[in-house]
């Protein structure tokens, strides 16, 4: 159902990032590079099960959001090791999307966002009305970042997390692209497609479903984790509305039909939001018309550009295929 | 040579880049009544929703009573009495029957006539005065295939299209519709009839058309009904 | 016991409408069941209840080799060995042809990998004409290969029972003609089958036995040629143009 | 006997906003099968508008010039809306999930304009009428009486319209479907475009309602938008009485749970119960699959 | 000469908290242009810019310091708040740029108070919020020996809204009150979301009415609504609410309703009518946006005028240490009253001589200021709403 992927393109662009620490050392492109990579994990595992579970999931942004207090309670409160972050909020974010994919079972369509949305809400009522363990809405502080020995994660422009992040998003990616072309993708594919004919071919609905879910959360889980301590901050507006809607442009601007979609979403989308933070208020202006103007002119996002303009040219070259009698 | 009804020149359309017709022309004359026959995909669901404004023509023109038509929106084309009966009778689900029909009077013209109209379709189809309060979603196929003519008719048509009516009908309900449809055009409804039946077509149409890879491919014609034998020939001759 | 599908009594209504009405009938091994009936007789509720996609019957047993079935879920019905195709061509629109066919294996084929998979999967679109296209999306290729291609992927399933509704509707005649040499072939091969058709060629051609449905009910049962002389059966369901057909 | 007087008055009020809210969303999701998200940001530029043409720091033209104003802008909007984040995709598979996307791009343009032309401090219009009425023991403002009345009074007016007028039933048919639509001779554009300005008229003067018992702020819509999502899910796709049950049930449970559980408890359990409901029953209180 | 050094003033320009951040970013710009139109300071002109925390994640405010830190010419960062829970102040420590900063003390301390050598260049303009906990009943005291309150039995009730700020404010005024002998007959606890409905808190306390009600809910709407709703059908209470009734709209929002409620604010504007500043800034803001600010147009501009003076002494603005150095000496009267740190918490002083608690009675409008003496504008009265 997807193109092979160019295995010389994805080369260059974990070489290029691989390399940027050592050509550049600007702590606010560095940031960028990490907030960027972290929205790039994000939108490639929500793709799991928006794009090809076709299952309008609006919780993944509280995955993360779980995943990043989890990491952030246990370590900072209860006294965990940091190094125990990554299990932690992978542990808390699967927990959460089995307890939102049960009732999200039999569900369809729109009610499937509403859920999400309301399961959302829900954890943040609880982190609202924990105060005493999450700070309430003035958001969790003073989470332990991770070290190892005297080296902090955040020394030399906190390369330590971006190389971290960067992992995560070289596993990611090659989770999903292995997903998509794994029996375990087709059987979801094949659910999105037509659940009735997946069902009377023997796909198991409900164990795939919770798998899908279980699954994407792996990532925002991890990913969660990593942003708690390289923020060291959590704060309610992870499960706000403004957050969930950034990331899902990087999702649907990229495009949710391939592995690259929204990573080049999330890239696309971060450096474009920098850029255009001095213009206050009116960058979301800017921002509307421009996701409207692409999903209107490019329906498969960032990532359709290049086969559209592929396709321009050889229509350019090749005359339109004439009547033909037969 | 009589007034053309409808008359169709290398008209090309398509899904996308893909094109289905390839500079299909033909022309009607005003009282024929023409069957169309072909393969599966060949296009003939597609001539007619071009035909019928649902989908652009890339080039070509249709030319309905002396009127060009072509890419002109589908409202207009039904008000002028070019109506089109789809393929696979999907009507409004959870509308009643009678709200079906009438809405199947939406033009100006037919809304006035709603009332009389609907008496017609409930006399040639008398289950479904039976079933005029009932959701269409819960018709059997054959049901709803009359409700799709019965709303074709609603609209006044001047020319009626019916793609494939009997797909999924019992043979008796086969034989019910055929009468009915020579009952439509008895009562002076010029018709174009897709079928994959030739049996269907045989007292019906004056003419046969064979549509295959998006062009006419051959027709016979005679007056007053067709041999069944020559349409069979003329199906297996190129399938 | 040689039956390898029983159905005993079962009864389905969609509020006050009864769809199915206290129906009985077996499918023998090897057997080629043909069910006619009116449009709206429950023919396709029938096979809804069968494999309780998306539904059960209201009352009565289902026994497929001897075994209640009639509280399994849909998908256990399917390990079980009964497989249906719908009514309207069906697919998994955007995965490709062979993918159609990898989804519907069972999990013995990938036992062994991927690519002994791909192999399996490759031998039933060939029996189908189907491998020059195997890269292709499904929602791309033509009717008749869509039909046959959902009968492909229930045969990947590895039925014992194998229900086609309507497998030839909107078929042209050549069509038709290959759609009848397809059943006799996967028969041959010792599956049962239940074929509903109005196209009574087919039924007559394909069929053991034929049963006709009217209002859910059975109005008639016995050998093709019988049946299709049954006047009950002409009054109801084939009509007096039955006679020049 | 105070459990009582306080949750119906309460209940009562908020139910009637909820009505008010869920309508014009309702509207065009359960006719047109499509999720609009401006219609919050809606409820804000009516509402700025209004204040505008009525405030004497405006163009101080009184309150019924702003009402009617409102009403006409938001009118427009909608169409600007369906014309320019809509119809382009119409006919697309992905149809619902693009509009949440446009729509919500709209509603932060909107949001956001609104911010950049009327600037962040908090606004409010003037009630509609003075004075109090008593009701069941609780005393309520006037103005929240007029909603109370309001309410079932538009949604049945939204259902006759519905039911027995052409263009209502056409709209219906539109959602149904969109190609027979078009071959019965129905303008499926126009439809929309007609569904949308009636929507956003309707959203439009339950902002202007809200505008004078709460605050008018660019995100005046929020919370309204995600109540009137609840309600509409709740009462089930395409059934408008469903709607207006899961407003007053809404209403009234919130009131019930505020009085028995608190304040503090009752954001979290709607959502908990909403989402137990909703696994219960999957198409909502009178949805169809 | 030509220099410039630029103000960056951090704030989340669109959302629910877009009027402090675009208030203060006002004010400091007010004060930057009158600075540059008299010359500058040190041949140094003042460019105010606005770096945006959007949607207020921690990621989003960590993006808006590090554009701060990637400026060139960067004096100072000036701001309401930069985060409701103040964690960027670890990554404002290592820039080491002065940070001053008007609310949020609660979060702030909490942060300083356990190190607070790292932390040299942050400086709160808002004094340590304890007093909030503790003065109310006082006032109440004066209130009844005034005679304008004469409460038939020392009862009161209590509403907690579930935020950090207001639920140490909350717990601090229910003990404080029961210590001065004052019975609670009612208590609750909102959530930190908007209030729409507040009648069945209210038909509860108004089931047995209390002397006098304390609200704790600091979102001036949520507060607003609160008043409406009272004033539908009042008890003869004394009505407090937490700060909120001194933003300024919610005289608007209210009308005659707000008559006679009282409220308090520490680090608020000292009353124009006792303190010329205040009236000055007051003006000039409203001439130059049109409308009156709430306390951060006043203490964001302060803090401009601060910093001018830190400049003037140590000369060279791109010495951080220096600067903060001076900063932390800061020893100035503004608007609010005398500014002087606490070295423990970084926060200003607090009491009798530094920033001090005031007490405010709405009436028709204005804000009268009845606490304490040397402020006072006005007496207190007996709400109207008592027969
Ligand atoms: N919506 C669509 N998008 C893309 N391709 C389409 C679409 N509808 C039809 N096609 C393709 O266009 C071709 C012609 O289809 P069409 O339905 O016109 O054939 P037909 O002659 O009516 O066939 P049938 O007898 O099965 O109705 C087919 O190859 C079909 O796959
Ligand atoms: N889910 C349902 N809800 C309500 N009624 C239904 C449902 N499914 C089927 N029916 C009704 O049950 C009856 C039997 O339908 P069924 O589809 O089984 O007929 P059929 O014999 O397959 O007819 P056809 O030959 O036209 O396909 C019809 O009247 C139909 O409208
Ligand atoms: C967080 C804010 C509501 C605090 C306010 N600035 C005060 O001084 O009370
Ligand atoms: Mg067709
Ligand atoms: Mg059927």
């Amino acid at each position: 159902m997807e193109k092979k992927l160019r295995p010389t393109a994805i080369a260059a662009f974990f070489a290029i990032l691989v390399v940027l620490p050592l050509v550049n050392d600007d702590s606010y492109i560095r940031h960028i590079s990490i907030i960027a990579i972290m929205y790039a994990v994000l939108g490639s595992s929500w793709n799991i099960t928006l794009g090809y579970g076709g299952v309008f999931n609006f919780a993944h942004m509280a995955f993360f959001a779980v995943g990043a207090y989890a990491t952030g309670i246990l370590t900072k409160t209860f006294g965990f090791s940091p190094w125990f972050g990554l299990p932690i909020g992978i542990t808390a974010s699967v927990v959460a999307s089995v307890l939102v994919c049960l009732p999200v079972l039999r569900l369809k369509g729109v009610y499937v966002i509403l859920v999400t949305f309301a399961f959302g809400q829900l954890c943040l009522q609880i982190v609202l009305n924990q105060r005493e363990l999450t700070g309430g809405n003035f958001g969790l502080v003073s989470i332990p970042p991770l070290e190892i020995g005297t080296f902090s994660f955040r020394d030399y422009q906190n390369i330590g997390y971006y190389y971290l992040s960067l992992a995560i998003l070289a596993l990611t990616v090659a989770a999903v692209s292995w997903f998509s072309r794994s029996r375990f993708g087709w059987r979801v594919v094949a659910l999105r497609d037509n659940e009735a004919y997946a069902v009377s071919r023997g796909v198991p609905l409900s164990r795939i479903r919770l798998l899908t879910f279980a699954f994407s959360a792996i990532f925002p889980g991890a990913i969660g984790a990593v942003y708690a301590q390289y923020v060291r901050s959590a704060s309610p507006d992870m499960f706000g509305f403004s957050f969930l809607t950034l990331a899902l442009s990087m999702l649907l601007l990229g495009g949710t039909g391939s592995v690259w979609g929204p990573v080049a979403g999330a890239f696309v989308f971060t450096i474009l939001s920098e850029v255009m933070a001095p213009l206050g208020p009116g960058r979301y202006l800017i921002t509307a018309v421009l996701i409207v103007l692409i999903l209107r002119f490019f329906p498969k996002g960032l990532a359709g550009i290049p086969s559209l303009v592929a396709q321009q040219v050889r229509a350019a070259r090749k005359p339109k295929p004439a009547a033909e009698a037969a | 040579m009589a007034e053309l009804a409808l008359d169709v020149r290398a008209l090309n359309a398509g899904y996308g880049r893909v094109p289905v017709l390839h500079g299909i022309s033909f022309a009607i004359a005003k009282g024929e009544n023409v069957g169309l026959i072909g393969p599966n995909g060949h296009g003939k669901s597609t001539l007619f929703r071009t035909l019928s404004g649902l989908l652009r023509a890339w080039s070509g023109t249709v030319t309905f009573l002396g009127e060009d038509i072509t890419n002109r929106p589908a409202a207009e084309i039904v008000e002028r009495g070019l109506i089109h009966v789809p393929q696979g009778n999907t009507l409004f689900p959870d509308l009643t029957v009678q709200e079906n029909l009438s809405l199947g009077a939406f033009a100006k013209g037919p809304r006035a006539e709603r009332r009389r109209s609907i008496e017609r379709v409930f006399a040639l189809f008398p289950r479904l005065a039976e079933r005029r309060g009932q959701r269409c979603r819960t018709l059997s196929g054959g049901e709803r295939q009359m409700v799709a003519i019965g709303c074709g008719l609603m609209g006044l048509p001047n020319l009626l299209i019916l793609d494939e009516p009997t797909l999924g009908l019992s043979p008796k309900l086969k034989t019910d519709l055929r009468d009915a449809v020579a009952e439509i055009i008895r009562s002076g409804v010029q018709t174009i009839i897709v079928e994959q039946d030739p049996e269907f077509l045989q007292t019906l149409a004056t003419r046969i058309l064979l549509v295959s890879e998006g062009v006419v491919h051959t027709e016979i014609s005679g007056a007053g009904g067709l041999e069944h034998k020559r349409i069979v020939e003329m199906y297996f001759g190129h399938a | 016991m040689s039956d390898i599908l029983a159905v005993d009594g079962i009864s389905k209504s969609f509020g006050a409408l009864k769809a199915i009405r206290n129906l009985s009938f077996s499918l023998k091994q090897s057997e080629v069941l043909g069910i006619a009936g009116p449009n709206g007789s429950g023919k396709s509720t029938l096979f809804n209840i069968l494999t309780k996609i998306p539904f059960g019957p209201d009352s009565g047993e289902i026994r497929i080799a001897g075994d209640v079935v009639t509280e399994y879920g849909p998908r256990q019905i399917v390990e079980k060995g009964l497989v249906r195709s719908f009514q309207t061509e069906t697919d998994f629109e955007t995965l490709s042809v062979i993918e159609n066919v990898l989804v519907s294996l069972p999990d013995r084929d990938f036992a062994k990998g991927e690519a002994a998979a791909r192999k399996r999967a490759m031998e039933f679109l060939d029996s189908f004409d189907l491998a020059a296209q195997k890269d292709r999306p499904a929602s791309e290729i033509g009717v008749y290969d869509r039909k046959k291609l959902m009968i492909a992927t229930a045969l990947a399933c590895r039925p014992k029972i194998l229900l086609l509704d309507e497998p030839a509707a909107g078929l042209s005649r050549p069509e038709v003609a290959e759609m009848i040499q397809l059943i006799r072939r996967v028969n041959e091969d010792g599956l049962s089958v239940i074929v509903i058709e109005h196209i009574i060629s087919l039924l007559v051609s394909v069929s053991n036995r034929l049963i006709v449905l009217n209002f859910g009910e059975l109005l008639a049962e016995g050998a093709p040629d019988d049946v299709i002389s049954d006047p009950r059966v002409i009054e109801a369901y084939l009509g007096p143009a039955a006679a020049n057909g | 006997m105070l459990a009582f007087q306080s949750i119906f008055a309460s209940g009562l009020v908020l139910a009637s906003l909820y009505v008010l809210m869920a309508a014009g969303l309702a509207l065009v999701w359960n006719t047109l099968g499509i999720f609009n998200f401006t219609h919050g940001a809606l409820m804000a530029a009516a509402a700025y508008v209004a204040w505008t043409v009525a405030d004497p720091r405006g163009l101080d033209m009184g309150l019924a010039m702003g009402v009617i104003a409102a009403i006409l802008v938001s009118a427009v909007l909608g169409f600007l809306i369906n014309y320019l984040l809509v119809a382009p995709f119409l006919g697309q598979k992905q149809i619902v999930l693009i509009a949440v996307m446009t729509t919500l791009s709209g509603a932060f343009f909107i949001e956001n304009s609104a911010l950049l032309l009327w600037g962040p401090r908090i606004k409010q219009l003037d009630k509609f009428v003075d004075g109090s009425v008593r009701i069941a023991g609780t005393t309520i403002s006037g103005h929240e009486a007029i909603i109370i009345l309001l309410a079932p009074l538009l949604m049945l007016g939204l259902w006759a319209f519905l039911r027995f007028t052409w263009t209502g039933s056409a709209i219906r048919a539109v959602a149904q479907n969109r190609e027979f639509a078009e071959l019965s001779g129905i303008r499926v554009q126009r439809m929309y475009a007609i569904a949308f300005a009636i929507a956003a008229a309707l959203a439009g003067l339950s902002g202007i309602m809200l505008g004078a018992i709460r605050f008018i702020t660019p995100g005046l819509g929020g919370e309204p938008l995600l109540k009137a999502l609840i309600v509409v899910i709740l009462g089930g796709l395409g059934s408008m009485p469903g709607t207006v049950l899961g407003a007053y049930l809404v209403g009234f449970g919130e009131a019930t749970s505020t009085y028995f559980l608190g304040a503090y408890w009752t954001q979290a359990v709607l959502f908990l119960v909403f989402i137990g409901f909703l696994a219960l029953r999957p198409n909502g209180l009178f949805g169809k699959p | 000469q030509d220099k410039t050094v630029t103000l960056g003033v951090l704030g989340a320009f669109a959302g629910p908290f877009a009027a402090d951040a675009v208030e203060g970013y006002n004010g400091a710009k007010l004060a930057a242009k009158e600075i540059n139109e008299a010359g500058g300071v040190n041949g140094y002109m003042f460019n105010v810019e606005q770096f945006d925390t959007k949607e207020m994640t921690p990621d989003a405010v960590l993006a808006a310091v590090e554009r701060l830190k990637a400026t060139e010419n960067l004096g100072a960062i000036v701001t309401p708040f930069g985060s409701l829970s103040g964690f960027e102040m670890d990554y404002v420590a290592e820039i080491g740029v002065p940070y001053m900063v008007a609310a949020n003390s609660n979060q702030y301390r909490s942060i300083i108070q356990p190190n607070p050598d790292k932390f040299k260049n942050v400086w709160s303009l808002a004094p340590s919020y304890d007093a909030y906990q503790t003065e109310l009943p006082t006032v109440i005291e004066e209130m009844i020996a005034d005679g304008s309150f004469d409460p038939a039995e020392k009862t009161y009730a209590i509403i907690g809204s579930d935020n950090p700020y207001s639920m140490p404010i909350y717990a601090g005024l229910k003990k404080a009150m029961d210590a001065k002998g004052w019975t609670m007959t009612f208590d609750d606890v909102v959530p930190a979301v908007e209030i729409n409905d507040w009648r069945v808190i209210l038909n509860k306390i108004r089931a047995a009415p209390p002397a006098v009600i304390i609200n704790t809910e600091a979102s001036s709407s949520n507060a607003a609504s609160f008043m409406n709703q009272f004033m539908e059908e009042p008890t003869e209470s004394l009505l407090f609410i937490q700060y909120a009734p001194s933003v300024p709209e919610f005289v608007d929002l209210t009308k005659k309703n707000s008559t006679g409620v009282l409220y308090n604010m520490l680090g608020g504007p000292i009353s124009a009518s006792v303190r010329p500043r205040t009236k000055e800034i007051g003006d000039k803001y409203k001439a130059e946006y049109g409308y009156d600010s709430s306390i951060y147009g006043y203490i964001c501009y302060e803090m401009v005028y601060l910093y001018a003076d830190i400049l003037k002494t140590v000369g060279d603005p791109m010495d951080y240490a220096k600067m903060s150095a001076e900063l932390a000496a800061t020893d100035k009267e503004m608007v609010h009253g005398r500014v002087k740190f606490d070295p423990e918490t970084h926060l200003s002083l607090q009491g009798p001589g530094y920033l001090p608690i005031q007490f405010y009675q709405i009436w028709d409008g204005d804000r009268v200021t009845i606490y304490p003496k040397e402020y006072a504008t006005g007496k207190s009265q007996t709400p109207p709403w008592f027969e």
